[in-house]
Order: structure tokens, then C-alpha cells, then sequence
């Protein structure tokens, strides 16, 4: 079955809930190479999302941007403005379609991803969340052309972003406060790459579970 | 964890109120979005400068809200950057006429959002100038980072730029007086022990009893350096080698000397070391010509110092003693 | 003890040599014996203030030097009272004809040492006056202890006494002025955390993570009860019930409300409680028509608050907002 | 043998010794009940005291006035008026007799103690450093009175003041800054008392064996 707006909304809350439920552990991971806020920041961020999905209604678009509007205006920091540009870049691509297909999911997360970069201008290896993003989008690329069903596509996403995540432990920053420590910065998994493998895993829940 | 708050999530808000309550005279607090502009409103025709940064460094930035210096100011969480509609409302009750000018320390954060606000501000045809600050010698300034952190020097380019302001100068002169001092400002910081992110509940690092971390930033990052604690003199020798060679000052030249607490130490430590940094910069050759010394541009309660100097010509000793009136800097008034 | 100094028996002095470094146009320092006098000299005719105490609670007492508030202060060694030598010279140095007020805080020491420099001065014909401040609720003031310590009211004390000694008035009237200030302010503090004495290298005492000290002195003197940490409005509940019900502030009563650091607690906690301590002044039928909010008297790094409120008049408001202009305070100037 | 000017030197060398020894105790019994820094404050001004006595003069009052104002000028705190001034009276008190026999010892506590009483205004059991003087001037005065030698009346007299320190551990402060701490003031032995004792030990020790 494809992705409605109601699969979105079930997403946007299956990652707030896990936000809010990791909100100390992204702290702690925060506290490490950054200044430990970003837990309270996305959770501050997602919250205010998930209340606005409540008079929701059925265009994929308009639920993409109020949840864009609501991270832009309520988190902060370095998240905000990049979870914010996520979804509204996410929002545009998506346009006007009733439902999404796995390449529609793919269309959504790569424009999503584009618009990460457009504003924070990081590479993958920076030790930014693009690093749990990208493997995620080029898996659900892969599913789409090899004709994979909705399910399969997203637990390979999942999967490839938790293996991103991990793989910036070793990583030096080269981006965001983390950058700051240099050498120092080796050695500790990115609070950033963390909550994005929650969205596409929240993704993989969700989406996936409706298929 | 220990401060006198209530509930951590309402630190910024309530800390807001006090300071309404306390100066009705020179700031209004708006709130949702959250904003402090200067109760007098800003004069027709007048420039008006905006800051804006995570709450957490008090004074900075709502307590230099005021005649001759900023018009106003966004502040976000503790160490956490303010968001676009914060700003871009702020910047719209703020115009005059004469437009905008965001004075952004850079923050990946802080630089977004500020980046995002001012896409907002074209829609709404408000003039708006970015100038961006990073004084901080702590981080190298290379493709690998996020670039230099703007710092302490902050605090004197609202200053000076608010001067500069108030004289009626453009938009495009006040930011390039900006951007002027930014190139000829320089700061370097440490601490003697981390401080706490209220919402965090436990200090942002762990410190031994004989450690200090050198080359700080204002938000509980770590810095460059751990080491063993050292006396004050040979601490303000660490700050002060880099600043002095990074710009680099040169024999002769006219400085403006900042001895900055982190909240935590005090005043009678702050003086001591500044006795020691003014001893170096004189050593160096340079005049100290203006100062400031006490907690400015702080970290919560975390102990520590930071040093900063701006090279200074007779304009900018000008604009530095034009009148300023602020909760946290006032003279001539 | 993590502090940024030297060797600890240095700290006075070098600390001295930074305030003198930093503020050659507002204080002139004396050493050997060790005062600190205003730098434009006391104009002559115009009555003389002096103070003095330990160091360790900058900005007082030399932070107040300077025009329309203190001509001189003698530091003392960290949380000592300084010596006769050092008031009597400083005094004779002050005189500028019309005499000098000594403005000493209650402790036994600065009584004892202010009362031999007293003797001294009858000797050199200087003409002196003494005014003990004791403002410190959470002490008794009976016959089983040393009276009431002098705290926050000797910072208002100095400032509103300072203007009264600018606008001419003669000693007689500015001791009375000033006797009449300390009928009428009321002060009580807390801690959250110890200091530590530079040369003690421990902190004074020792509190758990949990716990809190209400009714603390300056000198890191235990308080007279201990309890676990409150949030910060029960805190300054705390703080208020004592001083409203000690004078008894009264309903429709004019007041000054001045919120202070001890050191260690930052600006935003230092907002954070003015806006419940002016709710409660409020609710009590209070207006408050002046404030004062930030580290004024401190006791070293220590973390707390006191909470001071002079019951004000017209005279008082103008006194207040005469011109003042010293290191820690200026306005008008 | 009596009491000379020499005498009176080497006790109050021995006096400061004995705080500089004991500097760190004395300011840990200050921190428990007033503010830790009687041991400094005795040190600093007892070290210029007995700098002072370098080029000292065979002159007791002479002696007993340089003690005095180096008391004064360098000690700071309460205890520096109470022991500049106990110094200062005990000097006038001596007036300019050549030496002291058991009675003119004395007669120069006596006179140490009421200039200590005049100025701090503590009576007995206020616990201060008159609960250790005291006994120490009555045992000193028996000891004259029943004309006891010098050792003797000077042991006696350690002894009172040793007993007069232990028994301000119980009491209440009711003068100095302990007094601020009302019921929790007992339990703590007082600085102040315990500097006293040293001064009439160091008496002990140096006029007792000089005789
Ligand atoms: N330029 C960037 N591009 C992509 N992600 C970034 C960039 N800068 C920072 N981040 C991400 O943001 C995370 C930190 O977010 P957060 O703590 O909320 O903001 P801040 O650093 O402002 O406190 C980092 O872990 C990193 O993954
Ligand atoms: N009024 C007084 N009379 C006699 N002794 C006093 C009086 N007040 C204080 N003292 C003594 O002084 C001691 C404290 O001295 P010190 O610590 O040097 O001074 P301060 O209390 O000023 O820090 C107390 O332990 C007590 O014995
Ligand atoms: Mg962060
Ligand atoms: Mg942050
Ligand atoms: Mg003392
Ligand atoms: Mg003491």
C-alpha cells in the first residue's frame, strides 16, 4: 500500500516519539563533541510538529510543511534549520501527490537530504547527519529501481542509516560545533546522525508496517 | 546540579520576565515569538542593529539592548540559536526605515537561522545586512572546521557599530565598520571548570581538580587543550601568545583590552589576571588604550576567562566612548 | 581549589595593581599601607567618604570609588578587615577640610580596626564620624551574638551618602543620612555552594550536592539554617519573608530592591529571582521605584543570592539618581 | 630568674612558631565557625612582630609596643585589634621596670586581658579568646599571691588557659563571628581561645626555662 498523508503524520510521531524517548541519551551524545542541547532541541522541535499534525488534513504537502514550519520556529540550533529545510524541501518534491510509491519515499528523502546539504553544506565523512541520510536515500534508490516492495525498501534504509550512524564514531568533524574539537572529535558518535537514523527508522515503522 | 531556577524549561522565560520587570525603562520582552527591543523604540531614519544567540552568556546579548548599542536582540534557548521567526519579527518591529543589521556569531546555528531570517526578511522588503563574527583564535579557521566561533568580540563590535549607528551612518557603513572590526578583533578563552545546560542536568564536561581546558568556547565546548591547572600569570600568557600573533599586533599599535569572566570567577580574579594581560600587551609594545573588564560574555556559571583585543584608530576610540545606555554597559548618559 | 591566581598570599595585591592598571583615570592605589582613593582627588570642602572590609566581595569596596559615591576604600587581606594604619592613612589623605565618614560593615573586626583608626584620626585632627551598617536579618540582633552583619544596604548606603556628600552637605548631615539609610534596609542571603579563602586552599564549608545554606554572610560564614536546594521562588520566598516582616516593610511603601550575586550565580539566575522578588514586593502593596540587580557584594566564587530593600522617599530617589561614576556603577556621568 | 626584655622576645618568637606550626589548624577551627583565616591573620602579623624584635632593644614597654603595632598593622580581622591591643596595654602595664618577677608577670596578663576585654567587650563564657586568657591571669595572680616561682606559676597558668580552650567547645558564641551561627557555634573548640593558649604556653615554655 503506498504512503498517505495519515502514514506521515504516523511517521513525524513514531520519530517524535522516539526523540522524546532517546531526548537524554542525544543529550549525553551532544555533551561529548557539542554543548549538549540537541535532544532538548528536537524534542522542543518535534513536539510542537506532532501537536500541529493534530488537525491535520490530507495533503501530503501541507503536512510536510507544518511539520517543517513547527522544527524551523521551535528547535533551534544547528537542527532546526536543517531538520526544517528537510521536510520542507521534502514537501516541494513530493508536491501534489495523493499517496507515494518506494520511489515517491525515495523522491522524499533525497530532496529531503538535498535540502540538508543546501543549508549546511556538509559532505559525507563531515560527521553530520547526511552520513546516516545518505546511505539511507541511496538504499531506497536501489529498492526503487530493483522494483522492491515498500517494506523491504525502507528496512534496508533503515539499516544502511543505523550502519551511517555508527560509521561516524571514528569520524573527525569537519562541520558544526563538533569541528571545534578537532582530533578530539574521533571516537564519538554524532548526536545528528543519531536522531536522523530515528527518522528513517520511524520511517521503516511506520510506512513499513502499513505496507 | 545546583542554580537557582525552577523548572529548566523555563529558565530563558522567567529570566526574560526579570529582566522586564527590572528595566521597563530600556527593554520590552516580547514573547511567542520571543524577542527584547529597546523600550524607546529606534529613532526614524536610525539603523538598527539585531543580535541574537542561545541564552546561557548574560549580559550578552539582551543586556546590551539600549541607546548606542543594540536595538535589540533574539534570545534562544540556553546555548541553543534562536529560530528565524524570532528574528524576522524582531527585524520587522525593529526597522526604522533605514533597515537591518543581524550581527551573527558564528554558529552553525546561529548562522542558519540568521541565513533563514533574512530570506524571510526579502519577502517582506526590510533592508537587512548579515555581518558575521569570529573572533575566536582557538579554532582554526580552515575548511576542515565550522570555522572560527565568534566570541568576545562581539561585545565590542555591538558597541562600536551602535555608536556608529546612532551617528546616522548607513546600513552598508555600519556593517562594514562591522566587518572592519571583526578582521582587527581577536579572542581566546578557558575554563577551570564546565558548566551545566539546565534541560542537561549535569555539567557539559568532566574537569579533575587539577585540569582547565584552554581554548573554550562560550557554550561548555571543550576546548583545544586538557592540562594541568596553572598559575593565573601563565594561564593569561596562553590566552594572550595566540591572540597576539594570529592578527598579528605589532609594536605601536593602540589596543583595546577585554578581561572577560565565564561567569563563575570572580571579579577579584578577573582584575588579577587582567594586571598580567595589560603587563604583556605593554611588553608587546602595544597601548592599551580603552578596557573592559568583568563578566560580559559568559558560560552559565562556568569559572574561567577570556581575553580579547581589538586594535583600535582614533575612530574607533570615538565611537567607543560615545554614549551607551544599556542594562549592562553605560556611560556618557 | 581551583582558582585563577597566583600564589595565594598575592591575590590582594595583584588583583590591586589590575584594578589600578584597568581604571588609572577613576583610582589611584596605594600600597604599603594599602588603600585606594579616587584619582581626581576629593574636591575641596566636600565631605569624604571612606570604607573598607576584606577583599573577596568585589566590586565593594573599591568598585564604588569615585565620583558621587566612595573617595576611598582600604582592602583588607581576603575576608580580613584591614588595618587601622591603612584608614588612618587613607583618611588623612581623603580630608579635604570638611571631614571624613568612615562607613563600616558590622563584624567585629572592621568595628574593632575602624574604631583604633578613629582614635588615630582624633590624634591628626582630621574630623571623623563612624556609621556601622547592619543590615543582615538572618542575624539576631541581641545581646548573644555580635550584631547584625553589614551586607547589600552598604552598597545603597555608599551610593545614596555619596550623592548627599556631592551636593555639599556637611558630615554631620551625611552620617545622619546615612544612619537613616540603615534604619531602613533590610538584607538576608543564601548559598548553594561554599567558597574557598586563597590561603585556606578548602572550601569554607562543605555542602552536599542536595543542599542549600540560608542566612549566609559574606565570608563564607555558615548560614543559620541548612536544607535541601528549593526551587528558586521558594528560595527568594525565603529570602523576602524576613526582610518584608523585620522593618516591617508596609503597604503602600516606596522601595529599592536589590537582588545580588554572591559570586558564583550568574545573570540569568540572578533575572530569574529579581522577577519573583518584585512579584512578591507586589503582592506586599510595595512599589518598587529603583532596583539593582547583579554581583555587587560577593563572597568569592560562591554561588547564592541576597535579596537587600531599602524603604525609599523622594530624597532617596533623587540621591539615587544623582550622578555617579566608579568602576562598578556610573550613570549620569 | 626574672623577666627581661629578651625574655619577652623569645616568647613571642616562640608564640609565633608555634602559630606558623599550627597555621592550618587554627584556620580549620576558624572555618568551622567563622571564616577561615585566623591562622593567616595571626601568622602575618606574629611573623612581623618577631621581625621586628631583630633590631629589638633591652626595653620591655619599647618591646611590648613594636609587638603591639606590628599586631595592629599586619594582623587585620578581630583578632589583630584584640592582640595589638593586649600587647599595647601589657606594655604600659610593665612601664619601664628592667624585669618582672612572678607578680609583674602578671600583672602583665592582667593588664593584656583587660585591654582584650575593653576593646571586644566579651565576658567570660562568650567564647573567645578570653575564656583561655583568663584563667590563665587568675592562676598567675594565685601563683604570685602564694609565691610560687616563675616555672611553676607559668605551668600552672598553661594548664588554666589549656583548660580554658577545652571548655569553649561546649558553649555558645556570643561575641565575634561565630556568635552569628547561635546553637551551632557548640561543638567547635574557638580559634581565638586556642591562639590564647599558644601565647600563654609560649610563655610557659620560654620564660619557665629562662628562670
Ligand atoms: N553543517 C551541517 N550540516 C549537517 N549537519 C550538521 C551541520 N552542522 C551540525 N550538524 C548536525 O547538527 C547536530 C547538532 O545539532 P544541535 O545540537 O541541535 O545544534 P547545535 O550544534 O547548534 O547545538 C550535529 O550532531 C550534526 O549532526
Ligand atoms: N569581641 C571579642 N572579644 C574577644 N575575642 C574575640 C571577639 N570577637 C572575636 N574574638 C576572637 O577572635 C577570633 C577570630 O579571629 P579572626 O579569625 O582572626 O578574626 P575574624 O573573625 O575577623 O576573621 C575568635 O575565635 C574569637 O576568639
Ligand atoms: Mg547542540
Ligand atoms: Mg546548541
Ligand atoms: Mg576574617
Ligand atoms: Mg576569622
Amino acid at each position: 500500500m503506498p504512503v498517505t498523508a495519515a502514514d506521515l503524520r504516523a511517521w513525524i510521531r513514531a520519530f517524535a516519539a522516539q526523540v522524546a524517548e532517546e531526548r537524554a541519551y542525544l543529550t549525553k551524545l551532544d555533551s561529548a563533541i557539542g554543548d549538549g542541547d540537541h535532544g532538548q532541541n528536537l524534542n522542543r522541535g518535534l513536539s510542537h510538529a506532532a501537536e500541529g499534525l493534530d488537525n491535520g488534513n490530507d495533503d501530503l504537502p501541507a503536512t510536510m510543511k507544518s511539520v517543517a514550519m513547527a522544527m524551523i520556529s521551535k528547535t533551534g540550533g544547528a537542527s532546526g534549520p536543517l531538520y526544517g529545510t528537510f521536510f520542507m524541501d521534502a514537501g516541494k518534491a513530493v508536491g501534489e501527490r495523493p499517496s507515494l510509491d518506494v520511489a515517491g519515499v525515495a523522491e522524499l528523502f533525497r530532496a529531503g537530504l538535498s535540502g540538508v546539504q543546501r543549508r549546511g553544506k556538509a559532505e559525507p565523512g563531515d560527521k553530520t547527519m547526511v552520513d546516516a541520510l545518505l546511505p539511507a536515500v541511496e538504499a531506497l534508490e536501489t529498492a526503487a529501481e530493483n522494483g522492491e516492495a515498500l517494506p523491504t525498501a525502507l528496512r534496508n534504509a533503515k539499516a544502511a542509516a543505523e550502519e551511517g550512524m555508527k560509521a561516524t564514531t571514528p569520524l573527525q568533524a569537519r562541520k558544526g560545533r563538533a569541528s571545534y574539537l578537532g582530533e578530539r572529535s574521533k571516537g564519538h558518535q554524532d548526536p545528528g546522525a543519531t536522531s536522523s537514523y530515528y527518522l528513517v527508522a520511524a520511517a521503516a515503522d511506520t510506512f513499513g508496517s502499513s505496507a | 546540579m545546583k542554580k537557582l531556577i525552577n523548572a529548566p524549561d523555563d529558565v530563558v522565560t522567567e529570566a526574560l520576565h526579570g529582566m522586564a520587570a527590572a528595566h521597563p525603562d530600556l527593554l520590552t520582552v516580547h514573547f511567542d515569538p520571543t524577542y527584547v527591543i529597546r523600550a524607546d523604540g529606534v529613532p526614524d531614519g536610525k539603523v538598527a542593529l539585531l543580535s541574537g544567540g542561545g541564552s546561557g552568556h548574560e549580559p550578552m546579548h539582551n543586556g546590551f539592548v539600549g541607546q548606542g548599542m543594540l536595538d535589540g536582540a533574539c534570545p534562544g534557548e540556553v546555548f541553543t540559536s534562536p529560530t528565524p521567526d524570532q528574528m524576522q519579527a524582531a527585524t520587522e518591529a525593529l526597522d526604522a526605515g533605514a533597515g537591518v543589521l543581524h550581527i551573527v556569531k558564528n554558529y552553525t546555528g546561529d548562522v542558519m537561522n540568521f541565513e533563514m531570517a533574512a530570506e524571510l526578511a526579502e519577502a517582506s522588503e526590510v533592508e537587512v545586512q548579515s555581518v558575521v563574527v569570529n573572533d575566536d583564535v582557538a579554532v582554526e579557521d580552515s575548511t576542515y572546521t565550522a570555522g572560527r566561533r565568534g566570541v568576545g568580540g562581539t561585545v565590542l563590535i555591538e558597541k562600536i557599530c551602535g555608536a556608529a549607528a546612532d551617528r546616522g551612518h548607513t546600513l552598508d557603513e555600519v556593517a562594514d565598520l562591522a566587518r572592519r572590526c571583526n578582521a582587527e578583533v581577536r579572542s581566546m578563552g578557558m575554563a577551570l571548570t564546565s558548566c551545566t545546560v539546565p534541560t542537561a542536568g549535569e555539567p557539559t564536561f568532566d574537569l579533575g581538580e587539577d585540569e582547565m581546558e584552554i581554548g573554550i568556547g562560550i557554550h561548555g565546548e571543550p576546548g583545544r587543550q586538557r592540562m594541568a591547572v596553572e598559575p593565573a600569570d601563565q594561564v593569561v600568557e596562553r590566552l594572550m601568545e595566540p591572540i597576539l600573533s594570529d592578527l598579528p599586533f605589532k609594536d605601536g599599535d593602540d589596543v583595546l583590552l577585554f578581561v572577560n569572566s565565564m561567569g563563575g570567577t570572580p571579579l577579584i580574579e578577573v582584575y588579577l589576571a587582567y594586571r598580567k594581560a595589560q603587563e604583556i600587551a605593554e611588553q608587546h609594545g602595544l597601548r592599551v588604550v580603552r578596557n573592559l573588564v568583568g563578566p560580559y560574555i559568559t558560560s552559565l556559571e562556568m569559572a574561567g576567562l577570556s581575553i580579547t583585543m581589538l586594535r583600535m584608530d582614533d575612530d574607533l576610540v570615538d565611537l567607543w566612548d560615545a554614549p551607551v545606555h544599556t542594562p549592562a554597559l553605560r556611560w556618557g548618559v
